[in-house]
């Protein structure tokens, strides 16, 4: 019940909000949703067991009981924490968007509840065709987001967005027919279910890429690829990005981008062991050229918000390589890396919508000694960067050592040219930092016309979180590794062959 | 009281100063913000001084405090504490950080009673104490690397203090990202030995670093040590990485006394110091590191030479002085190089503070053509200022000389030295002698070449008194560390203390054989004797015949020039790397992103557009010959069953 | 020749010929005229089948409601100068007629092809023909299997419904000018 | 040769006998509605030819038949030839459809030489098993009439007329065609001749398992049905364009609606068909609601022993019999003829957008409202 | 078949071929006539031709779905119808025609 009710009530205040009559009220009354929406799936920490790896909290009814597809939902060590971003990210960007929403914003709300319940629904569904539906729901909200919300070349970046992702999940919806056929095959009835995914045992023949399991492997792996996004397929992200409205640019970021990287952890890696140890490599390689070509290229944009969008490839090629280090390091690295890039890209999406409202532009070179006028925004954001830069005692730190580590573990050679990201890192966010808050006051900032305030309260209240949290992930990870750590150790251990128990878990108050 | 507490009280009140002053700094007052930031260094001092009482009365062997506060990462066999340890080494280097730290503090609140920001800047000061007993403290490599990132972040912080200058904040960033990838290497030096060890704590490390020293350059043991050592060059600016340093003068005088001249850049050496055993098997890192930390003391003591700015030629003889000791840990000589450390941090941290002095008595001038003959006006300073100079220039028995004597015995002596690192090293410390010679004539002595309108006065006590106080430890601090040779001649023959201190930390030297006391009072001799006629040499040029650095200069020419242009280093680096990778990155951005594959993406769609609009044609709307279409259809179907 | 199969070849001659006045006639209301006849000729096909009440229905439904509405629109029209009441183009012509021809030509073949199948089938299947009023079984096989259908027509109905009456008032039409 | 042909014989001679039968009785309607509304205006009416200005009829139909012969100019032929004739064809249609008095059974007899027999003879143009269907589908054919002649006129008042007459036929149709289904779910049939002889006998009903009986009251459908009976009535007033919903003719607005262009006998077959209209309604009303050719209280059955009674059995009985229920059924239809008729000349006119809200939307509500009411009440009725 | 019992033994067969005629009249209608509204009504047409078959298999096959399946196609008819003639109503008001080719200008 808890899952469900997790995963459908912001459906519902999605209804309420579209429908409800006071303007002047409807803000609060969202975030109000959002926050309890936050404290039901803290909720599910009293109920979940972190000694166990086994699929906790499960709900499993049949659905089309011809195809074998159930409506299933199960929750572990490396979806829990996921959800709990999910839902902490959403009322922080609806604070975050207070103001910069003027239009139609019932729809706007409600999107964002459509969004938040389709990115929990992906997180949560362990039946192929389930999660297929969730997935794919994702991607209409943030359209719209993108599209009715967004900046000048919204059009073209919202289809872009769409049909980039769309082409992945098509393949990955054959995919997943087929592995439907193939349990059918293997255990008699059909089963989309994600645990008989796991019990199959599809052909793998070594260097032949039309071998069963390479195939599901490839359509699996570009779908996740292409939301991740890695490199070759990421030119959507920075348009994206760019054009989407500040709350959308961070769910974007924070909850959307991870649903790649989830998707590799839970739908393809143990779903096909052979290839995803034989091709390791290749991910590895792009997760390389990913984080460097991604640095590189943010390095010398001239729009603050696409060097966001462009360090977010970069970062998504570390988690990439973590998880693809296949050892405890790597993967766990890989997970909490997901969180970080959360907080600190979604908390940087936050800053960079909040100097755009006062601004209204997003131009580098027309700022210059914001440090001295917005002293508080400019702490903020610098903990921030520190975030992304990975300097140890913020959360960034852990997560990309843990990486790192795992990556020079599995192979040196990633290790060596992965590393390099920490430089290139630190350059391209400090440089953009130096442009944006040092030296000479740039014309935007010096402009008397328009003297530039410094964070309201609300913003504070934003924020605030936000800094607590980079603080907190990094000076005690345990606390978060913890309650991930038997599900990620099952992981690794069992990568060949993985199972996933279903564990009722301590019995659910109705 | 009992060392957690006291651990706490040591890390935490620099911490706890950062955070009165950072959270509420637009509300304090230039002077209160002092306060309580010296109130803060000097309760941790207190502390400090505590914890080394209780260390030196525990048994030698088993001279090791450690705390635990926390499981800090803990993922698979990677289990990394929060913990801390106090050993013979960093005792040294917490005393020294809290010691010279407070009186740094204290010179900052008359240096810094004017400046709006000051409450920022003694926040920051206190962060970056913080992280560096971070940094001496931490029981691990990852935790060390805490403070490592720390005080780097808290110099580019103060380095880039004043940020409405462009080029400062510029130098600010400039540090930090030379800093990282001196830490990148850092991690990956971590990552090797944490995969071959299996632990990157300290203590376990050395435990299990091997004893007989492989000369192999792919053995983990080589390349961990290389990376650590290349994470090293990085915070201590040793060749290449030392660009950062002479830029980092940017920052406030009182930073570059106590960040980048008496503690942070130390921080390589401490490291190596700190896994001595390690570093000492691997033979080929410690000769790649002798011969950086040679060609360093070079390098910084050239450009040195020719440098005007005040705060340069301090900063290249940081960098040169820094050579030294990695040259000493080179060697195998870790004793002489926490030795030279320390004896550095006090008259460095005290020419740096002079030098600010100087600063702000001649109200932000740097240039030193246009000091001379300030001894008049600035007394204290003057006279503080000159015990620095003996120490540096290593004239008996003034600091720097057992110290820098001690490293040029062991290069000389230590079966990992030789005799060109010794020579290496004397002339170092000759040109040293020249350069801080000229300095000091530039400055202090000489006719004034100060402008009209500028009234140089002596500083307030609370800058005057650290300076006495340094100056008296350059004069005293390098007692604690007599070597035999002398101790046996002087009365009551003291003995090396320092040595004695640090006996059961640091391993010694495989194959070294006591030294030669003949060989070692020649060498004595003849470095002393070079460091005294280059000084006078340089007290000829400067003082009693100024026309004739000119002169020298014209006369070699492209030599000079080379020189004063610091080996065109910098420009080298932004022509070979930076440029390059800022170009290349805006073509990877161009020709690749946003031109390849987002065209690639647009050839698909307009292929399918393409098709689209092909078969649109068959769709026109009138629903007429769609009907034809469908009776078409009809009739092949139809047809085609009846064929059948 | 019994009054069936005299019955039967009346009705399915007047309705054919019916049904060519439909799409001959150049003034469409001849064609709705004919149209009538037709859907009358359906009608009493129907009872020829046994299908009563359907027949009733039939004529209730399209010759009482629907074609008078087909009417009355024709006659509001006011058609005066008649559009070319054939498409023009001679290629997509001929292509019609000769698809409607082949067509036609086809299924008539088809069926008499099948004939003895279908021959057969009847033979089978006429112990079971229903005869007299089969209402009743009628009205319980919709109500009951097929209720599904009939409620869906019945929403289907109520939106045709609105969404005509939405069509047909729109100022303007579908091309509102603003 | 056998029963088909005997069977397709006796139609045909009853069709043609019914159908002559109800034009005979056009001019009777006529002469009659001339002096009943001067009786309600308090007038003479035709009293001059003939005695009581019976012959006025025959006058009346000369003039038709001598009139002159005329085409408008702009009319279309066919059409405006072809609408008189078929404006006979639904109402005579429907009337033949409706049982008229109690079927006469003949037991064997001789006759020509040969036996017959014995057969049942129904005092009804055909029967058919979904009789009230077949109504309602030949009476909505009578909106075609109409278009023709307003279209084949070629006259607007006649197109606008024919369009109104149309669009009310269609609407009211609705209305009536709902209203019979309570009918039809009361007698569960849609045989005419079984809903009569539903009717007969005394008011009893089944209520909750006890069967109720009224002995005082026959088993009329007017007692279940009362709203269906009066929707019906109002709607069949509007089927067949009478006052007060003759928008149609609106002589006012219209000149005459859609027979503007006729005159003579054309027009005559117009007059025809709507006094058709009224037979056919009245004719229904008293087989849906009162009980058809039934006296009241006694069933055919019992009248026949009365009948037997007097005559003795045998064929002349059972015939007298049936002749006396058609009777019955022409005196009780007659009355609601005479309804028609006065209604016509007390109520005014509509207006064209009130009859349009009452049949939309007040008749077909409540005619809707019923059909469930009586459903609800059936089921409850039942179990 | 070529006897008389082509003529005097109607059967199904007969039906059917009724219905394909029927059908095609409608569908000659639906390619070749311009008029919208005449185009309704081939629709209708065919749609009634279907009919035809569907009621003949209803009783030669003797089930009754073939008749419910009348129903549905009657009840769609007139929507279609209704629908059908608010288009060309709407059609006419804006171009006083209903020419076939003018519904290329609906848009969704």
């Amino acid at each position: 019940m808890l899952l469900s009710a997790v995963v459908f009530l912001p459906m519902l205040f999605a209804l309420i909000v579209a429908l409800w009559p006071n303007q002047r009220t409807l803000r609060p009354l969202a975030l109000g949703f959002a926050l309890i929406e936050f404290a039901l799936s803290l909720g599910i920490f009293y109920y979940f067991d972190p000694s166990s790896s086994a699929l906790q909290l499960v709900e499993r009814y049949p659905w089309i009981e011809r195809f074998g597809i159930t409506y299933f939902f199960g929750i572990d060590g490396i979806s829990l924490w996921l959800v709990i971003l999910t839902t902490f990210l959403t009322p922080v960007a609806l604070l975050g968007a207070w103001k910069s929403i003027e239009e139609r914003v019932r729809g706007f709300l409600a999107c964002v509840f459509i969004l938040e319940a389709a990115m929990l629904g992906t997180f949560l569904a362990m039946d192929a065709v389930f999660f297929y539906l969730f997935w794919e729901l994702s991607l209409v909200p943030m359209y719209f987001m993108i599209g009715i919300w967004g900046g000048a070349r919204r059009i073209y970046a919202t289809v872009k967005f769409f049909i980039f992702t769309m082409v992945g999940s098509v393949l990955m919806l054959v995919a997943i027919i087929y592995m439907m056929f193939l349990t059918a095959e293997a255990f008699g009835t059909m089963s989309a279910s994600l645990l008989d995914f796991y019990r199959l045992d599809i052909p793998f023949i070594s260097g032949q890429f039309l071998s069963p399991q390479t195939l599901m492997f490839s359509a699996f792996a570009l779908a996740f690829a292409i939301k991740v996004p890695v490199f070759p397929l990421h030119t959507w992200l920075p348009d994206a990005h760019v054009e989407a409205p500040t709350p959308g640019s961070v769910i974007l970021a924070g909850v959307m981008l991870k649903m790649g990287t989830y998707g590799f952890m839970r739908w393809v890696m143990p779903v096909f062991p052979e290839a995803t140890v034989h091709y390791a490599w290749f991910f590895m390689l792009i997760g390389v050229i990913g984080i460097i070509y991604g640095a590189l290229v943010a390095m010398v944009q001239p729009d603050i918000k696409k060097l966001v969008a462009y360090s977010s490839v970069s970062h998504m090629g570390y988690i990439l390589i973590g998880l693809f280090a296949l050892n405890e390091f790597g993967v766990t690295g890989g997970l909490y890396q997901m969180l970080n890039h959360g907080i600190s890209t979604g908390a940087l999406f936050l800053l960079v919508g909040m100097i755009y409202e006062r601004t209204h532009s997003r131009e580098i070179s027309r700022y210059g000694g914001l440090a001295g006028v917005l002293p508080f925004f400019t702490i903020a954001f610098f903990i921030v960067t520190l975030s992304s830069i990975a300097v140890p005692m913020t959360n960034g730190f852990i997560g990309e050592f843990l990486i790192l580590l795992g990556a020079f573990q599995a192979n040196s050679v990633w290790g060596y040219f992965a590393v390099s990201g920490v430089v290139l890192g630190a350059v391209y966010m400090l440089w953009m930092f130096k442009r944006v808050f040092f030296g000479p006051q740039g014309e935007l900032v010096k402009d008397e016309h328009h003297p530039l305030h410094d964070l309201s309260v609300r913003e504070m209240f934003v924020l605030a979180p936000m800094i607590v949290l980079v603080f907190w992930m990094g000076l005690y990870p345990s606390f978060f590794l913890n309650y991930s750590k038997a599900s990620l150790d099952h992981f690794v251990k069992n990568q060949a062959h993985y199972e996933l128990a279903i564990q009722s878990g301590k019995e659910v108050a109705q | 009281m009992n060392h957690p507490i006291l651990m706490a009280t040591l890390l935490l009140a620099p911490f706890v100063g950062f955070l009165i002053n950072g959270l509420r700094y637009k509300r304090h007052s230039a002077n209160l913000a002092g306060v309580i930031a010296t109130t803060a260094v000097v309760i941790s001092f207190i502390s400090a001084i505590l914890l080394v009482v209780d260390l030196v009365g525990l048994p030698p062997e088993t001279r090791v405090i450690s705390v635990k506060f926390f499981e800090w990462i803990s993922v698979a066999s990677l289990k990394i504490n929060a913990g801390f340890v106090l050993d013979p080494v960093s005792a040294i280097m917490i005393l020294v950080i809290t010691g010279v730290g407070s009186l740094i503090h204290l010179f900052s609140i008359g240096y810094m009673h004017h400046d709006a920001g000051a409450a920022k800047y003694f926040a920051y000061l206190n962060l970056f104490l913080f992280n560096m007993l971070i940094l001496v403290l931490g029981d691990s490599l990852p935790v060390m690397f805490v403070g490592w990132e720390g005080v780097g972040l808290c110099s580019y912080l103060l380095i880039g203090f004043w940020f409405t200058d462009d080029q400062k904040a510029a130098a600010g960033m400039k540090a930090f990202v030379t800093n990282r990838v001196g830490d990148a290497a850092f991690l990956l030096g971590m990552f090797i030995l944490f995969l071959s060890f299996g632990t990157l704590t300290f203590s376990e490390i050395n435990q299990l670093a091997p004893t007989d020293p492989t000369l192999a350059w792919m053995n983990p043991v080589t390349l961990g040590t290389l990376f650590l050592f290349i994470g090293a060059t990085g915070k201590s600016a040793q060749i290449p990485l030392y660009v950062w340093l002479p830029d980092a003068m940017a920052g406030p005088t009182p930073v570059s006394a106590l960040i980048h001249a008496a503690t942070m850049v130390t921080a390589g050496v401490y490291m190596i110091v700190r896994l001595n055993p390690l570093f000492l098997a691997a033979p080929n890192t410690m000769m790649i590191i002798a011969i950086i930390g040679a060609l360093t003391v070079l390098l910084g003591a050239t450009i040195g030479m020719t440098q005007w700015d005040i705060k340069k030629v301090l900063a290249y003889s940081t960098v040169s002085q820094l050579g030294y000791m990695f040259l000493a840990c080179g060697v195998g000589a870790f004793g002489a190089a926490m030795f030279h450390l320390m004896t550095h941090a006090f008259f460095k941290a005290l020419m740096f503070l002079g030098s600010g002095s100087v600063i702000h008595a001649m109200h932000e001038e740097q240039d030193i053509r246009k000091m001379g003959g300030l001894k008049k006006y600035l007394p204290i300073t003057h006279w503080t200022f000159f015990f620095g100079w003996v120490a540096i220039i290593g004239l008996p028995p003034f600091a720097g000389f057992f110290s820098k004597d001690e490293i040029l015995a062991f290069a000389f002596f230590s079966p990992l030295g030789h005799e060109a690192l010794w020579a290496v090293g004397a002339l170092g410390a000759t040109l040293t002698a020249f350069y801080m010679t000229r300095l000091m004539a530039l400055t202090f002595w000489g006719k004034s070449r100060v402008p009209k309108d500028t009234h140089p006065h002596e500083s307030p006590p609370t800058m005057s008194i650290p300076l006495i106080v340094l100056g008296v430890l350059s004069i005293v601090g390098g007692w604690i560390g007599i070597p035999h040779v002398i101790g046996a001649i002087l009365p009551g023959h003291p003995e090396n203390f320092l040595e004695h201190w640090l006996h059961h930390s640091i391993k010694p030297i495989p194959g070294l054989t006591p030294f030669d006391v003949t060989t070692e009072w020649v060498l004595m001799g003849v470095s002393v004797t070079l460091a005294i006629c280059s000084a006078f040499v340089a007290y000829h040029m400067y003082v009693q015949a100024p026309q004739k650095p000119e002169k020298v200069a014209k006369a070699i020419g492209p030599v000079y020039k080379v020189i004063y242009n610091k080996y065109f280093v910098d420009e080298a680096y932004f022509a070979g790397i930076i440029n390059p990778l800022v170009k290349a990155s805006k073509g990877l951005w161009y020709y690749i992103d946003v031109n390849f594959i987002d065209k690639t993406t647009y050839v698909i769609s307009d292929v399918v557009r393409g098709g689209g609009s092909l078969v649109r044609s068959l769709q026109n709307g009138n629903i007429q010959v769609y009907a034809m279409y469908i009776s078409l259809g009809l009739v092949a179907t139809l047809l085609f069953l009846l064929v059948r | 020749m019994t009054p069936d199969v005299f019955l039967f070849w009346f009705l399915a001659l007047t309705t054919v010929l019916a049904a060519l006045g439909v799409i001959i006639s150049a003034n469409p209301i001849y064609s709705v005229l004919s149209l009538v006849m037709t859907m009358v000729g359906v009608a009493a096909i129907f009872v020829t089948l046994g299908a009563y009440f359907l027949a009733g229905v039939q004529l209730i439904v399209y010759a009482g409601a629907v074609l008078v509405l087909f009417v009355m629109v024709l006659m509001l029209f006011d058609l005066k100068h008649e559009i070319h009441a054939f498409t023009r183009g001679p290629v997509t012509g001929a292509i019609k007629i000769a698809a409607v021809g082949l067509l036609g030509g086809m299924i008539v073949g088809a069926i008499a092809l099948s004939a003895n199948s279908l021959m057969k089938t009847e033979n089978n299947g006429i112990q079971t023909v229903i005869e007299g009023d089969s209402t009743k079984a009628l009205g319980k096989l919709l109500f009951s299997q097929y209720l599904f259908g009939f409620e869906a027509l019945g929403v289907l109905l109520l939106v045709v419904a609105v969404g005509a009456v939405a069509l047909a008032r729109a100022k303007g039409g579908t091309h509102a000018q603003h | 040769m056998g029963r088909d042909s005997f069977e397709i014989i006796v139609n045909g001679v009853k069709m043609i006998v019914i159908f002559l039968m109800m034009v005979q009785v056009v001019p009777i309607l006529v002469w009659l509605e001339r002096r009943g509304s001067a009786f309600i205006q308090n007038r003479f009416g035709p009293n001059r030819v003939g005695p009581l200005g019976l012959l006025q009829l025959l006058a009346d139909a000369v003039k038709f038949l001598t009139k002159e012969e005329f085409f408008p100019e702009k009319g279309i032929k066919f059409l405006y030839y072809a609408a008189p004739v078929s404006a006979l064809i639904p109402a005579t249609l429907a009337f033949l459809a409706i049982p008229l008095g109690a079927p006469i059974k003949l037991d064997t007899f001789e006759m020509f030489g040969q036996t017959w027999g014995p057969y049942t003879f129904l005092i009804q143009g055909y029967e058919i098993g979904v009789g009230i269907v077949f109504i309602l589908a030949v009476s909505s054919l009578a909106a075609y009439t109409i278009l023709m002649a307003g279209w084949g006129s070629g006259n607007k008042y006649a197109l606008l007329g024919a369009l109104r007459a149309s669009s009310q036929t269609i609407s009211y149709e609705l209305a009536m065609g709902l209203s019979i289904v309570g009918v039809i779910l009361l007698y569960g049939t849609f045989n005419l001749t079984d809903m009569v002889t539903s009717q007969q006998g005394p008011l009893s009903f089944l209520f909750q398992g006890h069967t109720v009986t009224l002995g005082w009251l026959p088993n009329w459908g007017i007692f279940y049905q009362p709203l269906a009976a009066l929707i019906f009535y109002a709607a069949a007033f509007a089927e067949s364009n009478r006052l007060p919903f003759d928008l149609a003719e609106g002589e006012a607005e219209l000149v005459a609606g859609f027979h503007v262009e006729y005159g003579g006998f054309k027009f005559n077959l117009f007059f025809i068909g709507e006094y058709g209209h009224c037979l056919v309604a009245s004719a229904l009303m008293v087989t849906f609601f009162f009980g058809g050719y039934q006296i009241p209280l006694i069933t055919p059955d019992e009248m026949l022993v009365h009948v037997q009674g007097l005559m003795g059995a045998g064929n002349a009985a059972a015939i007298v019999n049936g002749l006396l229920h058609h009777v019955v059924f022409l005196i009780k239809m007659a009355v609601f003829v005479w309804i028609f008729i006065q209604v016509r000349w007390t109520l005014p006119r509509f207006r064209y957008d009130q009859l349009m809200d009452l049949g939309w939307k007040t008749m077909l509500p409540w005619a809707l409202a019923n059909t469930i009411l009586t459903a609800a009440l059936i089921y409850v009725a039942h179990t | 078949m070529l006897s008389t019992d082509l003529f005097t033994q109607i059967g199904l067969g007969h039906y059917l071929v009724l219905s394909a005629l029927l059908f095609c009249c409608g569908m000659a209608g639906v390619l070749l006539r311009r008029n919208a509204i005449v185009l309704l009504m081939s629709i209708e047409l065919m749609l009634n031709a279907v009919n035809v078959s569907f009621v003949a298999f209803s009783r030669y096959l003797g089930q009754q779905e073939g008749q419910i399946m009348v129903f549905f196609v009657m009840t769609i008819a007139a929507a279609e119808a209704a629908v059908g003639l608010a288009l060309a109503v709407s059609i006419f008001k804006r171009f006083r025609e209903v020419n076939i080719r003018y519904f290329e200008h609906l848009k969704g």
